[in-house]
């Protein structure tokens, strides 16, 4: 086990060194230099020329790559020539907003999608288990963005039973806080659930066909054993992979989410950081989430080894 | 000679064993709801429609009647021509974007699933570095710097695809590389190229194009998130999300706006899935398809 | 004098393996597949090739093909040394050995037409005429005995499992090789096509003048269609004799404990009554000295320290043991 | 014969829906078996061996349709229900299936699946239950039972994981056992270990036992009885002794004579059986067997042969040309 995660550990630093020359490397090679976006309206060639020398923006990539990485290693990510916020202060003071929103959300999809899985596999091919797999799939097709105005449209405009947009921290005003997350995080685990039925209710299936259910069976244990204990834990390999994976779709959907709610998010501070050009929050921004993400994979993995004995063990 | 015997024997049964696959009723409506959307957006600049530019402030948000199929917008343009031009950005994009990562994920694909060793280790340690970045944020991000245009917006599109694409290819490839028939290919003295192209290429490349649709659907979805938030094609030029996203501001005034496209997009994504998942069960190496 | 120069070049080695050891890395430790082993195929004879799951003897098949390059040591065919070859040399040498895989259905590709499956190895070869291309085809099908009109534009599913083993061997045929490797080529078939199988081959080994490297874990069906047997335990060989004789008077351990191990069907021979227990160890810690002295009733000292070499121990029978049986 | 039989399998027939069409695989088949006797099924692959033992079970696929009784004690097990059946199963039937890598579940230690049958069954305690449970596996011959009650099954060779499933049908001391191809999947030193440690136990213990296998010489010296099948049904069924002595039915016949012999000549051509079994979901009107039989006539064709008695004791064949008595052994 611990030679699995120290495997995992030295994979990690060259994908996280990658992960910040690939951040670096937009930033610096795409078109729209940054001394132009500061200056604005006032840029003559001059000026631009003297700002660039200031910043350091006609040295060579390399050597700006490098100082780059260096204060970032430092834990200096930048600051906003627009608000003067640092980017870790911009960052910490969103974080807590995103990451109660996908906590959420994950949750939503996981208390819809988890059971209804369960029931599906154990009565797959009847008139329930049809009408829920006709859903899942009606679902996968609808984008977050059109799910969230459908539930404005129905929860905000119609009934007029909770806010369409607005936030207040959590600690200031608890049932506040969660009238204000409901709606967002319901559009975000409407998005996820589908993806979770389907994934651990085709592993169900698939594990309950295999000749230690019919071991489990002839060995005259009970149903519900079976079920949970037999059936379930293998079947949930994939659906960690998949959460994993979701983690991504879910920061991509956070974004969206935010932006229609006005929910003070990392994802809205990306927004306006494009609206407004502010490439240094941009660039540290993409670069803390992407950093965020791929931490977060190494922790799925580490979870399906702990489910999965043959992982653990090397095998496979 | 016992074998000769066996010849007539032992003969195969006299109709092949053809798979009859039933696709089902719902996949010809998708299939054909597709179809729809072809043409439509084909021919759109021979339809008589009035210009989806056009602006019209007096009669904004103006109800449905014989001169406006479908209304107008809030800046007084026709609902109906906009949303057939959208149809065209989606189509575009949508299928062009996966063909970007078809191509090139396939190709990376197929010679990391084959090669294997320190080729495979680059590819798929290069994809994980694209991995990181979730998908809407990069293409955010990517768009911020390049500027707001349908061809970037294909290209990042395009290459966000790549990886999945990747994985599809290496994982058919995988399986496939260890069959015996690649091996006896081998055994015959059959050059790397040829066995990539005869003997591997034709298995990749039905759950390569299955994959290929649910691709379609996935960036319809993600032009028109980038679109909503008004960061996709440059406004004036219509698509189905920038509608939606303009919609949402006269919600309570008039949902149609933001329902109609909202609609449109829907069934066309889930045609897509529709198509492409039937496609993929019956390639399932699962389902003894192969 | 003439005749035994004449026998003496019909008889002459085709095949000769030297030393041969095939090792690969298995996370961060190493497989010892093949260890150390050498062996020759007479021309026209067939060699039967034996042992339990792991132990080698399908690696062993691959790398005299040169599927999988070995550590170190040689593979001759013919008097040219394969091991030594690379690209379009090594690629004209494979037309004239082939290989016979054990399951028949995965050695054929599913989406391609039995018709152009088997006269690939001929596009390969550069035989560019279409038509002599299919008339070589139907020969061949023919021969294996399948009606070459009624095969040739379907595709492998629509077979059972013995007609596609009967393409397989089609395929090998088609370049009139001079060595086939079958690799298990009847385990996955059932008793009653597995005899036609086996017959099969028989009947194409006289009709193309063929020389056999039979690979198989069932030593009477080896019996059925060998010359002579090798017996391989854990990477090395045992034991190696003409068939007859081997299974007659068997001097090794392993190979007596195999033939006592195989099922009978007959009620009046009663199963051996205690079989030695044990398993095979693993190939990537192999027990020093001999490796089968862990299962072995005879294993003293010596076995720990001394790997046994093979010698004679009867005319045509060799054996690699410090306490071979009488 | 019925009388004290433990298992009677009273024309059961299985049926499977598939995409081509219904498939009958198991087709009116008939079996009894006495306490403490063995019992050897034989068949090649799809001639409905397993899924009779299934059926015995009730182990069927959801969509498989059942018809007939299976007695058990004087219990029809296909009407019993699944709280009764749970009651029965691993005190009074047990199973022990073909492949030991896909039988184990590959995320509980082996342990673990030892333990919670016999906590179902026996009700003991965890400290009782874990004991038992070590003294089981030392009983099938596993070295250090104790530290291998924490590992994985993948931890294990083939044999040794053949050896944990075999404690797991033991454990509550059936009187039944079902033994599903159980050596198919292993090397022949192991095969040969495992089939002893069954026969041992079986004697043991004084259980029934049912060994299904492809391999007549597996038969041959480890049972009292052995039905032969072909394309789902049970085409002669006798005394071991007087199945190969005395075989009637030409497919017998034909099996016995495409295994290889070791006391024959190399190169000696092997008596093959032409053609392949019928498609099960197209049946024949005839014998199934008869067109690849070199006895059949235009009768084999046209009408099934019922299973009749034979002249030796309970010894049944479903022929119209059974082979003469002194041609039987020689084929």
């Amino acid at each position: 086990m611990l030679g699995f995660v120290a495997r995992r550990l030295t994979y990690l630093v060259p994908v996280l060194l990658a992960v910040s020359l690939l951040t670096f490397l937009i930033a610096s090679l795409l078109p729209g230099d940054l001394a132009y976006v500061i200056l604005g309206d006032q840029a003559t060639p001059d000026k631009v020329e003297a700002l660039r020398h200031d910043m350091g923006l006609d040295q060579p990539l390399l050597i700006r790559y490098v100082g780059w990485l260096g204060h970032i290693l430092q834990g200096d990510f930048g600051r906003s020539f627009r608000t003067g916020q640092t980017v870790l202060q911009a960052v910490a003071e969103r974080l807590p907003v995103s990451f109660e929103l996908m906590i959420l959300a994950e949750l939503a999809g996981l208390l819809i999608g988890v059971p209804l899985a369960i029931v599906c596999a154990a009565r797959s091919g009847g008139a329930f288990d049809r009408f829920v797999t006709s859903s899942a799939f009606g679902m996968l097709s609808v984008p977050t963005f059109l799910s969230a105005i459908l539930l404005i449209y129905l929860f905000a405009v119609e009934l007029r039973l909770l806010p369409a947009t607005g936030y207040v921290p959590f600690a200031e005003d608890p049932l506040g806080n969660l009238r204000f997350m409901a709606l967002p995080a319901l559009t975000l685990g409407f998005a996820e659930w589908p993806g979770i039925m389907r994934v651990l209710r085709s592993d169900m299936i698939a594990t309950l066909q295999e000749d230690f259910i019919a071991l489990a069976r002839a060995k005259g244990l009970k149903p519900s054993r079976i079920l949970f204990v037999h059936a379930l834990k293998p079947s949930s390999l994939t659906l960690v992979t998949v959460t994993g994976i979701n983690i991504g779709r879910l920061m991509g959907g956070a974004v969206i989410v935010e932006s229609i709610f006005a929910l003070p998010g990392i994802g809205r501070l990306l927004v306006g950081a494009i609206y407004t050009r502010d490439l240094v929050i941009l660039q540290g921004v993409v670069l803390l989430v992407a950093t965020g993400f791929v931490i977060m994979n190494f922790i799925v993995d580490m979870l399906y080894a702990v489910l999965d004995p043959r992982i653990r063990h090397g095998h496979a | 000679m016992a074998t000769l015997e066996l010849a007539i024997e032992e003969d195969v049964a006299a109709t092949p064993a053809r798979r009859v696959r039933r696709l089902g009723p719902l996949f010809w409506v998708a299939f054909g709801w597709m179809v729809v959307v072809f043409a439509v957006a084909l021919l759109a600049d021979v339809l008589p429609l009035p210009s989806p530019t056009d602006m019209d402030m007096l009669e904004r948000r103006a109800p449905i009647s014989a001169e406006h199929w479908l209304g107008t917008d809030g800046l007084g343009r026709d609902e109906l021509a906009r949303l057939v031009y959208g149809a065209r950005i989606s189509l575009v994009v949508g299928l062009c974007a996966p063909m970007i990562g078809l191509g090139v994920g396939g190709a990376l694909g197929m010679l990391a699933g084959y090669f294997r060793g320190r080729f495979e280790t680059w590819v798929v340690g290069s994809m994980d570095v694209l991995l990181a970045f979730p998908p809407l944020i990069l293409a955010l991000a990517v768009t911020a710097y390049l500027g707001q245009s349908i061809l970037n917006l294909t290209l990042i599109l395009g290459v966000l695809g790549i990886p999945a694409f990747m994985r599809v290819a290496r994982a058919a490839t995988l399986t496939l590389a260890r069959r015996e028939f690649v091996i006896a290919a081998q055994a015959l003295g059959a050059t790397h190229l040829r066995i990539l192209l005869r003997e591997l290429l034709p298995n990749v490349l039905l759950p390569l194009a299955a994959f290929f649709l649910l691709g379609v659907a996935l960036t319809i979805v993600a032009e028109g998130a980038l679109s909503f938030l008004g960061l996709g094609v440059p406004p004036p030029i219509s698509s189905w999300g920038s509608m939606i996203g303009e919609g949402r501001e006269s919600l309570e005034a008039a949902p149609r706006l933001a329902f109609i496209p909202a609609i449109a997009m829907f069934l066309t994504v889930l045609s897509f899935n529709l198509v492409g998942d039937t496609l993929r069960a019956l390639t399932d190496p699962r389902q003894g398809a192969l | 004098m003439m005749l035994d120069v004449m026998r003496a070049a019909w008889s002459g080695t085709l095949l000769k393996v030297e030393n041969l050891v095939v090792e690969y890395g298995a996370g961060s430790k190493t497989v010892h597949a093949v260890s150390d082993v050498s062996l020759e195929v007479a021309r026209g004879e067939t060699l039967g090739l034996v042992g339990e799951s792991g132990c080698g003897k399908s690696t062993l098949g691959r790398a005299i093909l040169q599927l999988r390059r070995a550590t170190s040591g040689r593979v001759l065919f013919d008097g040219e040394e394969l091991t030594a070859m690379k690209g379009e040399a090594l690629r004209r040498m494979r037309r004239r050995a082939q290989l016979i895989f054990q399951d028949p259905i995965a050695s054929l590709n599913p989406r391609r037409r039995i018709g152009d499956i088997v006269a690939e190895p001929l596009v390969i070869s550069g035989v560019k005429d279409a038509r002599e291309r299919e008339a070589q085809v139907s020969e061949v099908l023919s021969a294996v005995g399948l009606d070459p009109a009624l095969v040739m534009g379907r595709l492998p599913h629509e077979f059972s499992g013995g007609q596609c083993q009967r393409v397989s061997i089609a395929r090998a045929l088609v370049l009139k090789p001079e060595f086939i490797v079958c690799d298990e080529p009847v385990s996955a078939l059932d008793v009653s096509i597995r005899a036609q199988i086996l017959n099969l081959l028989e009947e194409m080994k006289a009709r193309y003048g063929l020389t056999l490297l039979f690979i198989a874990h069932d030593l009477a069906v080896v019996k059925a269609v060998s010359d002579r047997v090798a017996v391989m335990y854990l990477g090395r060989l045992c034991e190696v004799g003409q068939s007859a004789q081997l299974f007659a008077r068997p001097a090794h351990p392993y190979t007596a404990l195999l033939l006592e191990a195989i099922p009978v069907p007959d009620p009046d021979v009663r199963p051996a009554e205690r079989v030695p227990a044990g398993e095979p160890p693993s190939p990537i810690a192999p027990p020093s000295g001999c490796r089968f002295r862990t299962r072995c009733p005879r294993a003293d000292q010596q076995c720990r320290e001394e790997i046994p070499q093979l010698r004679l121990v009867a005319p045509g029978q060799h054996v690699a043991c410090h306490h071979p049986l009488a | 014969m019925t009388g004290r039989a433990l298992l009677s399998v009273e024309d059961v027939a299985v049926d499977l829906p598939t995409a081509r069409g219904n498939l009958r695989a198991v087709d009116h088949v008939d079996l009894a078996l006495a306490p403490g006797r063995t019992l050897g099924i034989v068949g090649e692959s799809g001639c409905g061996k397993t899924m009779l033992s299934r059926a015995i079970l009730q182990l069927l696929p959801k969509q498989a349709k059942l018809a007939g009784r299976v007695m058990f004690d004087g219990q029809n097990l296909a009407r019993c229900d699944e709280p009764a059946l749970r009651k029965l199963r691993a005190r009074s039937l047990a199973v022990v299936f073909q492949d030991p890598m896909t039988s184990l579940n590959p995320v509980l230690t082996i342990g673990t699946q030892l333990i919670e049958t016999l906590q179902e069954h026996l009700a003991l305690d965890l400290g009782a239950a874990r004991k038992r449970s070590a003294e089981l596996l030392a009983a099938v011959g596993i070295p250090a039972p104790e530290q291998r009650l924490a590992q994985y099954p993948h931890q294990l060779s083939g044999g040794m994981r053949q050896r944990v499933a075999i404690a797991i049908a033991l454990s509550c001391e059936p009187r039944l056992l079902i033994a599903d191809e159980p050596t198919t999947a292993l090397d022949v030193t192991i095969q040969a270990q495992i089939l002893d440690l069954l026969a041992r136990e079986q004697r043991r213990r004084h259980m029934a036992m049912i060994l299904i296998t492809h391999d007549l010489g597996v038969v041959a010296g480890r049972t009292d009885e052995v039905a032969v099948m072909y394309a789902g049904r049970v085409v002669e069924r006798a005394p071991t002794q007087a199945l190969f002595k005395r075989m009637q039915m030409p497919y017998t016949e034909a099996l016995l004579g495409a295994i290889p012999k070791l006391d024959a000549a190399p190169h000696a051509p092997l008596p093959a059986i032409s053609g392949r079994p019928p498609d099960p979901t197209r049946p024949l009107a005839g014998c199934a067997f008869a067109p690849r039989c070199r006895y059949a006539d235009g009768h084999c064709a046209s009408a099934k042969p019922p299973l009749s008695a034979a002249e030796t004791p309970a010894h049944h064949y479903a022929c119209f040309h059974p082979l003469r008595l002194a041609e039987g052994a020689g084929a």
